[in-house]
């Protein structure tokens, strides 16, 4: 049980990093980050399971055109809105509507079937009772790989330092000479590239669905609520761990129930403290 | 319950005691405000008689508009208690304090910029049986003719204040200093015997101030309503104030009559000098 | 203000885009209504879902119809006319599903419709008794088509397919059962046939219900896991979904022999799901006898490159079964209804014979089959 | 023709759900976006009354206003102590959660998924009386929002959507006048939810989630904020578009992703170049 939530948390922390990256930077509410995740996902089934293109290839594909997906979002959405004077909510609108339309092209490529980039059965470690997928113990391995990068990212590099200017003030970072612009790009290419790599383990693992973006998308946004986006990385490791063994006991325990306690521990959350926990 | 959770040996208990009022009036006694530990100021006593207009200058940061919100129920002052022709008046709510006879205005305008010139001013109008809901659907409520009696008055008193002519205009369009003018008037139209004016004449030019200082002087002389007014513009006041206190570094440092704080030694060389030499 | 001239034009834009649709509209329904009276072929309305969550089933099933009414109309077709299908997407949900009906039966005056889906025929059950057109579908929710006399069903109902799976489990020795349902009607009226099965043959039952289109099923898998059963029962709509659970039960280290209630081994997408686990998969479900399916199975295969599954022998059926109400009693929907009534010893394109009960539900010939390949559809009918 | 009434009471019923989020998103300024929930709970309210209970439908109708307009000031209630943004976020929630709610304990016909088996007042029945009656409880919506707008207290609700601080100054509640109308938007909500029910014979859970508050968002932004003309102007255009996908020979299983693909283009286009929509006289408030 343990083992299953933790392999969960290892996909939320990946998508919900990025989309805390963003939001606490930006201030921009990163819907169509599910978006990205989702595509990775699925051009990674395409590549590697319907074009029989070598595993390891196609998942670095894709999650560079992950990356490269999410900053022309970016570009061709968020800043036009928010050029014209758009705040928070309109380019909420405007990732609600980017998100919509891939969904529809998915919808229409897969019909709604469930996608799963293998046919061979994980091997397991079965010790007594508990049996633990090694993908799980490999996910866990990769995400605590990627995060000492991240931090390492965050604090020893110039624009780790910038971004983490921008997470206290926006406009402050501008006046002490943060280059906004190239740290928005680094941002969104590193996030989207993060949601790649959690849309192709996904894909690769339990299969996706058109929606199980959105759903990702939005179990990582609790998981960011509940750490809170002030404290990006520890906000989000905490966040998603709790929210992945929610979600497992509760698939466990209530499983018609799963959605509904997400989305109200949400709810609930928003209400004690929006700051988040560690806000 | 202001009082109730005042420390009982701060200075504003001391100079709060009842007695020492005036029947009539607004009466600020001790009032205290701190923001965390840092104190803003500190047992500020003021007494605002009616049909008179008492100015409070003081630098930026002074405390002067935290002392309105501090009156208006925004803030819940630290110590100290305001009262109304003798009457306490504890923790009411912003939108409560109307309805007590106090209305404010703000430094930053803040006019509703979507409604017409005419809407601003008829939002204002107490008590209209047309923002219930109950009587909106219910057919011989009267409404109609209650609309036409208010849109007369908002008319009235618009162009009592030379803004008639703009009266069907979105209110956001208006140059900054009839917006000043407009909020003023929206504050008057509460019907509030207490107006507690955020320095009405700032960023304000020339013929408009002197609008606004018409509009100000009548209000004390001919309709018999206090203002308490927070004002840089020492001209202005001049002009206007029947008295002036001086709020600097977290106090009262002069009231009196307007001719003699504003020829006071102390006050010209603490304050008023750095305006003159700035 | 100054918004006038922008808002003229969009005033024009709008005004324009409403009246398209108007203008279009009636004449569309009067041409299509104008061909069905000059009378060349019979319609049969089909609302199916084409896009949505549910979309995969309309192309996977839609070509079977088409191969049916191929075949009718080389055989020359009914009466001497052939027959036509007129296909409307439902989306799988229930405003899909009555826009759709409305438009096959108000715009394309069909007199028979083949739809699918618990939800989507419980929505055009009220209108078909509204306007007495007969609703013929594969839904396998037992007393749905009860509620409507213009509703039928051509399916395999558990409360045949589960003899034959329990009749393994007895000679098995099966002594602890566990089963997976979906959170459906099917589930909800599922369940208690099954545990009264298990409960009759003194064996240890526990279920669970897993939500479709979840991609995790391990929490509820660790449950059957804890309660250590010898058999695993998964029964529900022949999705994926319940591939996955296959698999993900083998990945969490459980090789109990699993079980499943319906023939959805034939799915194609179900069989990619489960992967290996599928293999050695005993169901039980609706007769597919290869051999006497060959024709049906090779069109299907030249249009799809893969083999139909079972829905697609069902859906084929259901074109001939109105093709005959229409040849006994006429082209209408009363008159097409009385025929699907009357069809007995109907004989199935996957071999055995059908007629309807009293309730318009097939009682349809069934058999047991083991997976051997699930790379592709290779099955062995056991055989007590 | 009967296809066209159909389309036309659909129309009426989307007419009536924009309105009553208009009414809180474009004149009060409230970011509503789970209004599918209150939807459900009308339809449901009303058909389970109508179903199980034999109630005459109108009267079900009635009761389901009622009954929705208090669940969505019971569930606006905690809300309101939240800032505009986090505010959209949890209404969003809200879909979830009445979905799961809907699905796991609503009342259901047996064997089916939702309810069906209304039994319509004769108003209800055919074609033409139904788009009638429901053209009919569409004006009545429509007068009734106007109204409200055109009232005083509308003047403070747009007054309360750009300086609530301001409207406490003038000595007027604004929060009262949130709760208000976003009672009133409930009940509307709840109308249109039992009159849905009426058009389709039958609903289900899934009628009421995500992608219906999505909808509203698109028809209320498309047709303009804070308009009443807008409001009927959106879900005419959008759904008479969509519909006529159906008859300009475009393969129907097109018609479902090229709707949503339209909307989701239509979102990013009004955010980026109209965000006030159509006949909109504000901006969104952010």
């Amino acid at each position: 049980m343990l083992a299953i939530g933790l392999g969960l948390a290892g996909y939320y922390a990946l998508v919900a990093v990025g989309f805390a990256l963003i939001f606490a930077t930006l201030r921009i509410f990163h819907i169509a980050h599910g978006t990205v995740f989702i595509s990775a996902g699925y051009l990674f089934f395409v590549l590697h399971r319907v074009n029989g293109l070598e595993l390891f290839t196609s998942g670095v594909i894709s999650v560079a055109v992950a990356a490269v997906l999410g900053l022309a979002i970016d570009k061709l959405v968020y800043l036009p809105v928010m050029r014209r004077g758009g705040g928070l909510f309109s380019v909420f609108i405007a990732s609600l509507g980017v998100s919509l339309i891939f969904e529809a092209g998915f919808l229409a490529y897969t019909k709604g079937v469930v996608s799963v980039a293998r046919t061979d059965t994980l091997d397991i470690l079965s010790a007594g009772s508990v049996a633990v997928r090694t993908l799980d113990l490999g996910v866990l391995a990769l995400v605590a790989v990627v995060f000492g990068l991240l931090y390492l990212w965050l604090h020893r590099t110039q624009v780790g330092l910038e971004v983490r200017g921008l997470t206290d003030n926006s406009p402050l970072a501008a006046v002490v000479g943060v280059n906004v612009d190239r740290t928005r790009n680094h941002i969104f290419l590193l996030a989207s590239a993060l949601a790649g790599l959690a849309g192709v383990l996904t894909a690769y693992d339990m299969g996706i669905n058109p929606d199980t973006g959105t759903r990702t998308l939005f179990v990582a946004v609790v998981a960011v609520i509940l750490g809170g986006v002030r404290n990006i990385l520890l906000g989000t490791i905490v966040g998603s761990v709790a929210l992945g063994i929610l979600t497992a006991y509760a698939g466990f325990f209530f499983p018609e129930w799963v959605t509904f306690s997400v989305f109200l521990t949400m709810i609930l959350l928003i209400l004690w403290r929006p700051q988040g926990l560690f806000g | 319950m202001t009082s109730a959770n005042n420390p009982a040996n701060s200075p504003a208990a001391a100079a709060a005691v009842p007695g020492a009022l005036p029947a009539r009036g607004l009466h600020l006694a001790g009032m205290a405000m701190r923001f965390g530990g840092v104190q803003v100021f500190e047992n500020v006593t003021i007494d605002v008689p009616p049909a008179k207009v008492t100015a409070c200058i003081g630098p930026n940061g002074a405390g002067k508009t935290t002392l309105i919100n501090a009156v208006c129920g925004v803030y819940r002052p630290y110590a100290g208690r305001v009262y109304l022709d003798g009457a306490p008046l504890a923790g009411i709510r912003p939108h409560q304090s109307v309805r007590h006879g106090i209305a404010r205005t703000f430094q930053d305008v803040r006019i509703f910029p979507h409604l017409t010139v005419l809407e601003n001013v008829l939002s204002a109008l107490p008590s209209q049986r047309g923002e219930k809901l109950r009587h909106l659907f219910r057919p011989g409520a009267g409404l109609a003719a209650e609309t036409r009696r208010h849109r007369d008055e908002a008319q009235a008193l618009l162009d009592s204040v030379a803004l008639g002519d703009a009266a069907q205009r979105q209110a956001g369009e208006l140059p900054f200093g009839r917006q000043k003018l407009l909020s003023l008037a929206r504050a008057v139209a509460t019907g509030a015997p207490y107006l507690l004016l955020d320095e009405p004449a700032a960023g304000v030019e020339g013929e408009m101030i002197e609008r606004v200082i018409a509009l100000i002087v009548r209000l004390a002389k001919d309709e018999g309503r206090a203002a308490l007014l927070i004002e840089h513009n020492v001209e202005v006041v001049r002009e206007v104030a029947d008295q002036v206190v001086v709020l600097q570094g977290g106090g009262i440092i002069a009231s009196g009559s307007a001719e003699h704080v504003l020829n006071d030694e102390r006050v010209i060389r603490e304050y008023l000098g750095r305006i003159y030499h700035a | 203000m100054r918004l006038y001239p922008i808002r003229n034009l969009l005033f024009a834009i709008a005004s324009v885009l409403v009246a398209l649709p108007l203008a279009l509209a009636p004449r569309a329904a009067l041409a299509q209504a104008a061909k069905a009276a000059s009378g060349e072929p019979y319609r049969i309305g089909v609302t199916y879902p084409l896009s949505g969550p549910q979309g995969a089933w309309g192309q996977l099933l839609i070509p079977s119809m088409e191969i049916a009414v191929q075949h009718v109309n080389a055989a020359g077709g009914v009466n001497g006319r052939p027959l036509s299908l007129v296909i409307e997407d439902t989306k799988g949900n229930p405003e899909g599903a009555v826009s759709a009906m409305r438009k096959v039966v108000q715009v394309d005056r069909v007199a028979a419709i083949l739809t699918i889906f618990t939800n989507v025929v419980s929505a055009q059950m009220p209108l078909a008794d509204q306007l007495k057109v007969p609703l013929l579908s594969p839904v396998e929710a037992p007393g749905l088509v009860a509620k409507s006399e213009w509703a039928f069903a051509h399916s395999p109902l558990l409360s045949r397919t589960l003899p034959l799976v329990s009749q393994r489990w007895q000679r098995d020795k099966v002594k602890r059962l566990f089963a997976f349902y979906p959170n459906t009607p099917i589930a909800k009226v599922g369940s208690p046939i099954v545990k009264a099965e298990a409960d009759r043959l003194g064996i240890q039952y526990e279920e669970t219900l897993f939500k479709l289109g979840d991609t995790d099923f391990r929490g509820l898998i660790t449950r059957a896991k804890n309660f250590n059963p010898d058999a695993i029962f998964i029964f529900g709509h022949g999705t994926p979904d319940e591939g996955v659970i296959m698999k993900q039960t083998r990945e969490l280290g459980m090789t109990t022999q699993m079980y499943n209630g319906c023939a959805c081994v034939t799915v194609k997408s179900y069989r990619e799901a489960a992967g290996k686990a599928a293999e050695g998969v005993i169901y039980a479900g609706f007769k597919y006898d290869v051999a006497a399916a060959k024709k049906l199975i090779d069109a299907y295969r030249a249009r799809l490159g893969f083999d139909p599954d079972y829905g697609g022998l069902e859906v084929y059926d259901m074109v001939f079964m109105i093709a005959e109400g229409i040849r006994k009693y006429g082209y209408s929907g009363d008159g097409i209804r009385r025929g699907l009534t009357e069809i007995k010893d109907f004989r199935s394109i996957g071999g055995g014979l059908v007629s309807m009960d009293k309730d318009r539900q097939s009682l349809v010939a069934v058999g047991l089959y083991q997976v051997k390949d699930a790379s592709k559809p290779e099955f062995v009918e056991l055989k007590e | 023709m009967e296809h066209l009434l159909y389309i036309g009471a659909l129309i009426c019923v989307w007419v009536i759900v924009s309105i009553a989020v208009n009414l809180v998103i474009g004149y009060t300024g409230m970011m509503a976006m789970g209004h599918a929930a209150y939807l459900g709970v009308g339809g449901y309210t009303a058909a389970s009354l109508n179903i199980f209970f034999g109630v005459n439908f109108f009267l079900a109708m009635a009761i389901a206003a009622t009954v929705s307009a208090a669940v969505a000031v019971l569930t606006l209630l905690p809300l309101l102590r939240l800032s505009g943004f986090y505010f959209a976020l949890a209404t969003l929630g809200l879909n979830f959660v009445f979905f799961d709610l809907f699905h796991n304990l609503a009342p259901r016909v047996e064997g089916s998924e939702g309810l069906h088996g209304l039994k319509l007042p004769a108003a209800l029945v055919s074609a033409e009386a139904r788009f009638a009656t429901l053209l009919a409880i569409t004006l009545l919506c429509v007068l009734a929002a106007k109204r409200l707008v055109d009232s005083p207290l509308g003047r403070l609700l747009r007054a309360a959507r750009d300086r609530p601080e301001a409207v406490s100054a003038i000595g007027k509640n604004p929060t009262t006048c949130q709760i208000v109308v976003w009672g009133v938007s409930g009940a509307m909500t709840g109308i249109a939810g039992a009159l849905y029910a009426a058009t389709l014979f039958y609903i289900d859970p899934t009628l009421f989630t995500l992608s219906a508050s999505i909808a509203m968002l698109v028809f209320v932004g498309v047709g303009g904020l804070a308009s009443i003309g807008g409001s009927i102007l959106g879900p005419v255009l959008l759904i008479s578009f969509t519909e006529s996908l159906r008859f300009i020979g475009l393969p129907s299983q097109y018609t479902g992703p090229v709707q949503q693909a339209l909307y989701g283009a239509l979102l990013i286009g009004l955010m980026i170049f109209r965000r006030q929509g159509l006949l909109g006289k504000y901006d969104f408030r952010e």
